[in-house]
């Protein structure tokens, strides 16, 4: 048994979770100090996850199998395949900036000194989304995965119910209250999914006899393991609801912009940028990697219901009042592409999804925590109480600025490779839905665009007239965030060369070929 | 030599960063770091030039390729240069004027607290720009494409105080998104069907792929074509742009980027070639523009306005011309360049006006000035010699060629569209020629401005004089230049080039250019040169109201896309608040409402409770006893 | 007489006491209709010992008596004290099992 | 077929005879149980219901219960019943008018049901075999010896277990009833000491309805002002809320009632002298 490095990029952040738990009160600063350097250790181990990982090898490496409940044949069964690798790099990158964005947010109130917020709780919760999503990432044990799946509700609910954003219009009884209302539809949106999910593990169970992704893959592979096309198909959709309502896709989106909206900037960055990847990123490894027949079956439907979200998603963001809630919408239309580009079924769409997996979750963090930065001064989240900050705050507005070109998916940010991908991916195949998807982009750069004239530029309003421009602790988040964006906007070479593999067993899995170029001599030509 | 493509590109991007990142240390030396990154630009082009001259014509293209920028099996896209001669007259005009105008700004933007970032702009810009023209495949030039259309956006906006130019930013960079989406649906379909996007490629196996596929590939080209260079019906940007600062609209509006379209088309001659029905689209396209900007100009009183209808149109010929096929592309190129120093020139003019007249745009309260510009007014007025045709100016000599390529399309459609192309040579003279009295000659009209204090128009500072010297002789010089030292020559490995077989001869046609000019320039004369021009604007006639409201385009798009937008972004949102969240709270009130219903049940009453087990007793009795008589 | 008809009675009488365990508010009288419940089980008891010849009827119903006795004491030892909080004998007024 | 194996489908007619009488009775005693408004005569009935029992059970071979229904049951339980009846008091939840909405009717067909399931139960079960105890009694020597057998042999543990649990509930009832009382009671002459200092009701309290006509304990006297004093009414009863209702419009009621009566006794003398 080698060393049991995967299990340590989780165990680290549950242990500093507990610990940061410990900190008494008076110390909040010491609970602080501690999840941040927690987190920095986490993603130094994801570092080496990244590193020791050899894209061209195994499948699933830095394995781990011990036996856990053994009557039900369950084991604590870790992997990672390139798309795992790129997920956890993403997630442990995004939470030293989560915690350092929202280092205030949960600083006792001084005006109202009865209600109780528990500084390090907050930060313990973070750290254990951390280890929860990062497990998940690397769980290769269907059961093992449903069980953080649906773990991590409760950090998360606690998170955004508990620790709401104080910057609400209506008065603080209606603040609590819509607070509330939103954590309430998370958690039920999402255990609602995840009831179904449940009846379909235990399908599964009663069908293949174990838990075990890569055993169960393997028999379907080479034919000792039938599934009748209903069963397949039923197990599947009960897969496919619970992440396309984590994930999520219209109809089911509607609980997103309100637990983003409620939530605190970082914590709404937790929720669409780490803790949603997990609903994608289980698609892919889950719903494909199982029933890649139900799964060619389910594509035409899913496409459509992908295009609605993309368009769908692009012009609520337009109409939106609420930064926060319009970049929720966006994220929305943001997810379209990722499951168009899932179950597009090619090789250049898959990348692209997973490459806009981590892309996403790069940029939506730079613009919703720049964002959170402004609405922490002004104190508003409507964006009719903002005008012409630019001019007092202009690296603020620059950082937004180019959060939201990410957002828009300029070419040389982050975003476009992947988006790009995506569409080729999706015309290759599927032409229509294609050229559909592509107006999405014109509709990314109206909602964008219409944001920053509305919030930055313009006469300077009165309320804004005395906003401070970043400080130094903001900018140590949001200028590595645009860092890499651009690095990986220019150069993506390091990320495509560990997904690239993955994604080639994902299109085997499933037997898909990419289609041709219907001109078959170019490479004579060139 | 070719590794000093990348430099190329390089400079003038090492500027912006440095320039953007740096902080208020640069804003004392910011402006001269620009320019002269800039520069360097422009003097590793003349390199670059010096040595593809002293090679064979066959020979010239450069190739520099850097890295694997996506690599995605089956999908590779590199950053990787070209640079054939195509390329190479862009980047000389892209750097050349760029710098020029650079320097031009030093003056211009002297009082502006943002100069710094200015500069930063307009060196990402011309990064950009030379990104566009030197990609080596679409993808990559798409990437400039975007970049350059960033550039202008932010340039646009660059006085976001005032929300008119916030305003017009953003709609260009909406419109030029929607241009955009034909460029990535076009790299799709190339993508899907050759298997790869970069130009060589693609550009020798056009006769491989069916008809209706290069048909759909020229027409989402040009679509894009039609955003980056403001052609109907995706124009209505360009207008607003001038919201920009004057050297923005000279360099990006005028000179460089919105030509950007015709090079696309140009690069793409292969594909066009091979789709007839794409070219009589960009042609009709290119016809109908060239008359829109033509009388857009005819109505505006914005200096920069009309001179921005002047650009739509002009940009209208190098389009038509493109789609004329090899007959046409080395003239669309060769107005592209005149053009380039003609209207850079005239822009700066204008800017130079506005710089001695406190800002003020109104040709109406123009009136006289050649006295006090003297300088301003002898460049303005060579670039409006050269623009509206006078021979031996530049603009005679790359218009000319373009009516005569016209005609010789042959056919209907070619008598048609040079028909239009002269047209729009009288309408060119008309409205040149009322800018150029309305500005320079007649009575003082000034007005005083806000704060009450008349105007002094004076002479602008060297820095702004000499860049316009500059290019009015390029304006005087060009045309002739490329006449006789073989720009067709130049051109044709690249674009190819074949005689049109015109129905009229050569002089017929120079002559009745010439005559449309002097027919322009006299109808001008007669409405402005003699008469006073009022300081309100008349009325008008019908055609003039609505060529002043862009010929109401503006408002067409206003009604359908922006309020119709609203409207369903509301509804929209509407919907998803009542009906889609609707259903999911609707369940819940049910689930809730329900449970009140059953909560009813626990009154708190033992007896009740009992009834209850009494019941299920006999419930669970009697299921036994079924099971039993089972 | 076939001896099942004791059985009959007894079936009868239990139902009459559920039901006025049901109907009855006073805390007494339903403690009453329960022994009768009671007692009727003991009949059933009885009759099925004789029906099997065996004795272990007999002890279970001993048993339920003894069960009985203790119940009624302490059941009644409750009615006093609620009586005496409550000055109510009424299984009714003690409804505070609600939200 | 032998008269023993007869004997173990039927009984004697005598037996007959008396299940029937007494089985009616039993129902009808069962019936008054729960129809009776009092609860007096609800135990009363029930009593009477499970001394039919008893007989019931010395009919059926079980003469030890039947003793110890009689004994324990009738005797013990029973005037316990009573006892706690006398104690609680008569109140007004006696009524047997139902509050609980639709609480009579799904009692009814829950009841109904559960009958008709039991009966059906019982029908259809096949109770054919009938062995009699004939041997069983006798097979220690008799009924009370053979249960005496069972209990300290097979059941010993479950007889122990209710010997702990009788106990448990006597405790339990001790515990359940009695008040601790934390200081010593106060004596006649402290009590009236008491009074004294307080300075309120030094004479003892009025006698309830010495001035309204009415000496019942439960009525309350009248001040000179016509209103009712609840002072006058003991204290038992003021706490269990059983005060008459002697309030102004029922003492002009009773006014006017005895005008009435005066009037007529009035008019029967006139009549009485007119025929004289």
């Amino acid at each position: 048994m080698s060393f049991p490095l995967l299990t340590l990029t989780a165990a680290v952040p549950a242990a500093g979770a507990i610990l940061t738990a410990a900190v008494p009160a008076a110390r909040r600063t010491a609970a602080k100090w501690l999840a941040l350097l927690v987190s920095l250790a986490t993603l130094v181990l994801a570092a080496v996850v990244f590193v020791r990982f050899e894209p061209g090898g195994e499948r699933y490496q830095l394995t781990e199998s011990h036996a856990w409940i053994k009557d039900f044949g369950v084991r604590y069964e870790l992997g990672v395949d390139g798309i795992g690798v790129a997920l956890i790099a993403l997630t442990a990158l995004l939470i030293p900036f989560v915690i350092l964005a929202g280092w205030h947010d949960a600083d006792p109130l001084e005006t109202k000194s009865s209600r109780w917020r528990p500084t390090q709780g907050f930060f313990a919760l973070i750290l254990m989304v951390e280890a929860m999503v990062i497990l998940s990432f690397e769980a290769t044990d269907v059961f093992l995965f449903y069980v953080l799946f649906e773990a991590m509700l409760i950090p998360m609910y606690f998170l955004i119910g508990g620790f709401g954003d104080r910057a609400h219009s209506g008065s603080d009884e209606n603040a609590a209250a819509q607070r509330s209302y939103a954590a309430v539809k998370f958690l039920l949106y999402n255990l609602v999914g995840g009831l179904i999910m449940l009846a379909a593990v235990i399908g599964l169970y009663v069908v293949a006899g174990n838990f075990s992704l890569t055993e169960i893959a393997e028999a379907r592979a080479n034919g000792t393991l039938e599934m009748a096309t209903n069963t397949e198909r039923l197990l599947f959709l009960g897969f496919f609801f619970a992440f396309a309502v984590k994930a999520p896709l219209w109809p089911l989106h509607t609980w997103l912009p309100n637990a983003m909206g409620e939530a605190t900037a970082p914590v709404a960055v937790l929720i669409t940028a780490v803790v949603d990847k997990v609903g994608t990123f289980a698609m892919l490894r889950f719903c494909l990697g199982l029933f890649p027949e139900a799964s060619k079956w389910a594509t035409p439907a899913i496409i459509v219901l992908a295009l609605i979200s993309i368009v769908y998603g692009a012009l609520l963001a337009v109409g939106q009042r609420d930064i926060k809630r319009l970049v929720a919408y966006a994220s929305i239309s943001h997810f379209g592409f990722i499951i168009l580009g899932i179950f597009a079924m090619t090789t250049q769409g898959q990348s692209g999804a997973t490459l806009y997996m981590v892309n996403h979750g790069i940029s939506t963090a730079a613009l919703m925590l720049v964002a959170g930065f402004l609405i922490s001064r002004r104190g508003s989240r409507l964006i009719a109480d903002y005008g012409g900050v630019q001019k007092v705050a202009p690296v603020l507005a620059g950082t937004f600025l180019i959060g939201g070109l990410a957002t828009l998916s300029l070419p040389g940010l982050a975003p476009f490779v992947s988006e790009f991908l995506v569409l080729v991916g999706t015309y290759a195949r599927y032409p229509v839905a294609g050229i559909i998807a592509t107006t999405g982009i014109v509709l990314a750069a109206l909602y964008v665009l219409v944001l920053y004239q509305r919030t930055m530029t313009g006469p300077v309003k009165e309320e804004v007239r005395e906003l401070p421009d970043l400080r130094v602790r903001e900018l140590a988040v949001v200028v590595p965030l645009i860092a890499v964006l651009i690095f990986l906007g220019v150069f993506p070479k390091p990320l495509t060369d560990v997904v690239n593999p993955a994604v080639q067993h994902t299109m085997s899995d499933v037997q898909q070929k990419d289609p041709q170029p219907t001109v078959p001599n170019v490479e004579a030509a060139q | 030599m070719e590794n000093l493509i990348a430099l190329l590109v390089g400079a003038p991007l090492l500027g912006a960063a440095v320039l953007l990142c740096g902080g208020r240390r640069l804003d004392k030396s910011g402006h001269w770091l620009g320019t002269l990154l800039a520069a360097v630009s422009f003097v590793i082009g003349l390199a670059l030039f010096a040595d593809m001259l002293g090679r064979s014509a066959d020979d010239r293209a450069m190739y520099q390729r850097l890295y694997t920028w996506i690599p995605v099996e089956g999908f590779q896209a590199d950053i990787a240069f070209q640079l054939d001669q195509l390329s190479m007259t862009f980047v000389l005009l892209i750097s050349g004027v760029g710098t020029l105008i650079h320097v031009y700004s030093i003056g211009y933007m002297e009082h502006d607290e943002r100069r710094r970032r200015f500069f930063g702009y307009l060196n990402l810009f011309v990064a950009a720009m030379l990104l566009l023209v030197l990609a080596d495949n679409y993808l990559l030039l798409y990437f400039g494409w975007e970049g350059v259309g960033l550039a202008s956006y932010l340039l646009i906006g660059f006085w976001q105080h005032k929300p008119s130019a916030a305003t017009a930013a953003k709609k260009a960079f909406i419109v030029n998104r929607v241009g955009d989406m034909g460029l990535s649906i076009a790299i799709m379909i190339m993508f899907t069907t050759f298997g790869t996007f970069t130009f060589g490629p693609v550009l020798a196996s056009t006769g491989e792929a069916s008809q209706g596929t290069l048909t759909a590939i020229g027409l989402m080209l040009l679509l894009a074509a039609c955003g980056k260079s403001a052609q109907v019906p995706l124009q209505s940007w360009l207008g607003d742009a001038m919201e920009g600062p004057t050297p923005v609209s000279a360099l990006i509006h005028a000179a460089t980027m919105v030509t950007a379209g015709v090079y696309l088309i140009v690069r793409s001659a292969d594909i066009f070639n091979a789709a007839p029905d794409a070219q009589l689209v960009v042609t009709i396209v290119g016809a109908v523009t060239l008359l829109f900007g033509a009388i857009v100009g005819c109505a505006k009183d914005d200096i920069k306005k009309a001179l921005a209808g002047s650009t739509m149109s002009q940009i209208g010929y190098m389009i038509l011309a493109a789609g004329l096929g090899p007959i046409g592309y080395v003239f669309a190129i060769m107005h592209l360049v005149t053009h380039g120093f003609f209207k850079a020139g005239l822009f700066l003019g204008a800017g130079s006006v506005m710089h001695g007249m406190n800002d003020e745009v109104d040709m109406r309260k123009y009136g006289g000035l050649r006295k006090y510009m003297p300088v301003t007014f002898v460049t303005f007025g060579l670039g409006y010699l050269a623009i509206i045709g006078f021979p031996g100016l530049s603009g005679f000599f790359s218009k000319d060629k373009i009516i005569e390529a016209a005609f010789a399309k042959g056919g209907t459609e070619g008598w048609i569209l040079g028909a239009v192309t002269l047209l729009g040579a009288a309408i060119t003279a008309y409205y040149m020629t009322r800018v150029m009295l309305m500005t320079f000659f007649g009575e003082k009209r000034w007005e005083n401005d806000p704060d009450g204090n008349p105007p002094h128009p004076h002479e602008s500072p060297k820095s702004m004089t000499i860049p316009m010297i500059l290019l009015a002789v390029g304006s005087v010089a060009a045309g002739a230049y490329f006449e006789f030292a073989g720009f067709v020559e130049w051109l044709e490995p690249v674009t190819g080039f074949a005689h049109g077989h015109s129905p009229l001869s050569a002089a017929t046609v120079t002559a009745a250019t010439v005559a449309v000019m002097v027919i322009g320039v006299g109808l001008a004369y007669l409405q402005y040169g003699r008469r006073p021009v009022p300081v309100v604007a008349p009325r008008g006639s019908l055609l003039t109201r609505a060529a002043r409201r862009d010929l109401l385009q503006d408002d067409f798009n206003h009604a359908v896309f922006v309020t119709g937008g609203t409207h369903v972004t509301r509804s929209l949102v509407y919907v998803d608040h009542t009906l889609v969240d609707g259903v999911v709270n609707g369940t819940a009130a049910a689930v809730g409402g329900l449970s009140g219903r059953l909560r009813k049940l626990q009154n708190g009453y033992a007896r009740t409770y009992a009834v209850s087990m009494f019941g299920g007793t006999a419930v669970l009795i009697a299921a036994t006893l079924l099971m039993r008589a089972v | 007489m076939n001896p099942v008809n004791y059985l009959y009675l007894a079936a009868l009488l239990f139902t009459i006491g559920a039901a006025g365990v049901l109907i009855r508010r006073n805390a007494i009288v339903v403690f009453m209709c329960v022994e009768l419940m009671l007692n009727a089980c003991n009949l059933a008891f009885v009759t099925f010992s004789r029906m099997h010849g065996n004795l272990d009827g007999q002890i279970i119903a001993f048993f339920t008596m003894v069960v009985a006795a203790a119940e009624v004491v302490v059941g009644l030892a409750i009615i006093v004290s609620v009586f005496r909080a409550r000055h109510s004998a009424s299984v009714d007024d003690a409804s505070l099992m609600k939200l | 077929m032998s008269a023993t194996h007869l004997a173990a489908y039927t009984t004697s007619s005598g037996e007959a005879f008396q299940f029937w009488v007494l089985g009616t009775v039993a129902v009808v005693g069962a019936l008054a149980t729960i129809l009776m408004k009092k609860a007096m005569h609800s135990a009363l009935s029930l009593a009477g219901t499970m001394i039919v029992l008893a007989v019931f059970y010395l009919a059926n071979g079980a003469y030890f219960l039947g003793i110890v229904q009689i004994v324990v049951y009738t005797g013990a339980i029973m005037m316990l019943f009573l006892f706690i009846v006398m104690l609680v008091g008569v109140t007004a939840a006696d009524s047997l008018k139902e509050t609980i909405k639709g609480q009579r009717w799904w009692a009814a067909a829950c009841g109904l049901g559960f009958g008709i399931l039991l009966v059906a139960g019982i029908g259809q079960a096949s109770l054919t075999e009938f062995t009699g105890l004939g041997a069983a009694n006798a097979a220690y020597g008799g009924n009370v010896e053979g249960l005496a057998a069972l209990i300290f042999t097979k059941y010993v543990f479950a007889f122990e277990i209710t010997g702990a649990l009788l106990i448990t509930a006597a405790v339990g009832a001790m515990v359940l009833t009695h008040r601790e009382r934390t200081e010593r009671a106060r004596t006649q002459r402290e009590l009236s000491e008491q009074r004294v200092r307080q300075g309120t009701h030094v004479p003892p309290l009025p006698a309830p309805g010495v001035y309204a006509r009415h000496n019942a304990v439960d009525v309350a006297g009248l001040l000179p002002d016509g209103s009712p004093s609840e002072l006058t009414v003991m204290q038992t009863l003021r706490k269990r809320g059983q005060i008459r209702d002697v309030s102004g419009e029922a003492i002009a009621d009773l006014k006017a009632l005895e005008q009435r009566s005066e009037e007529r006794l009035g008019r029967d003398r006139d009549e009485e002298e007119a025929t004289r």
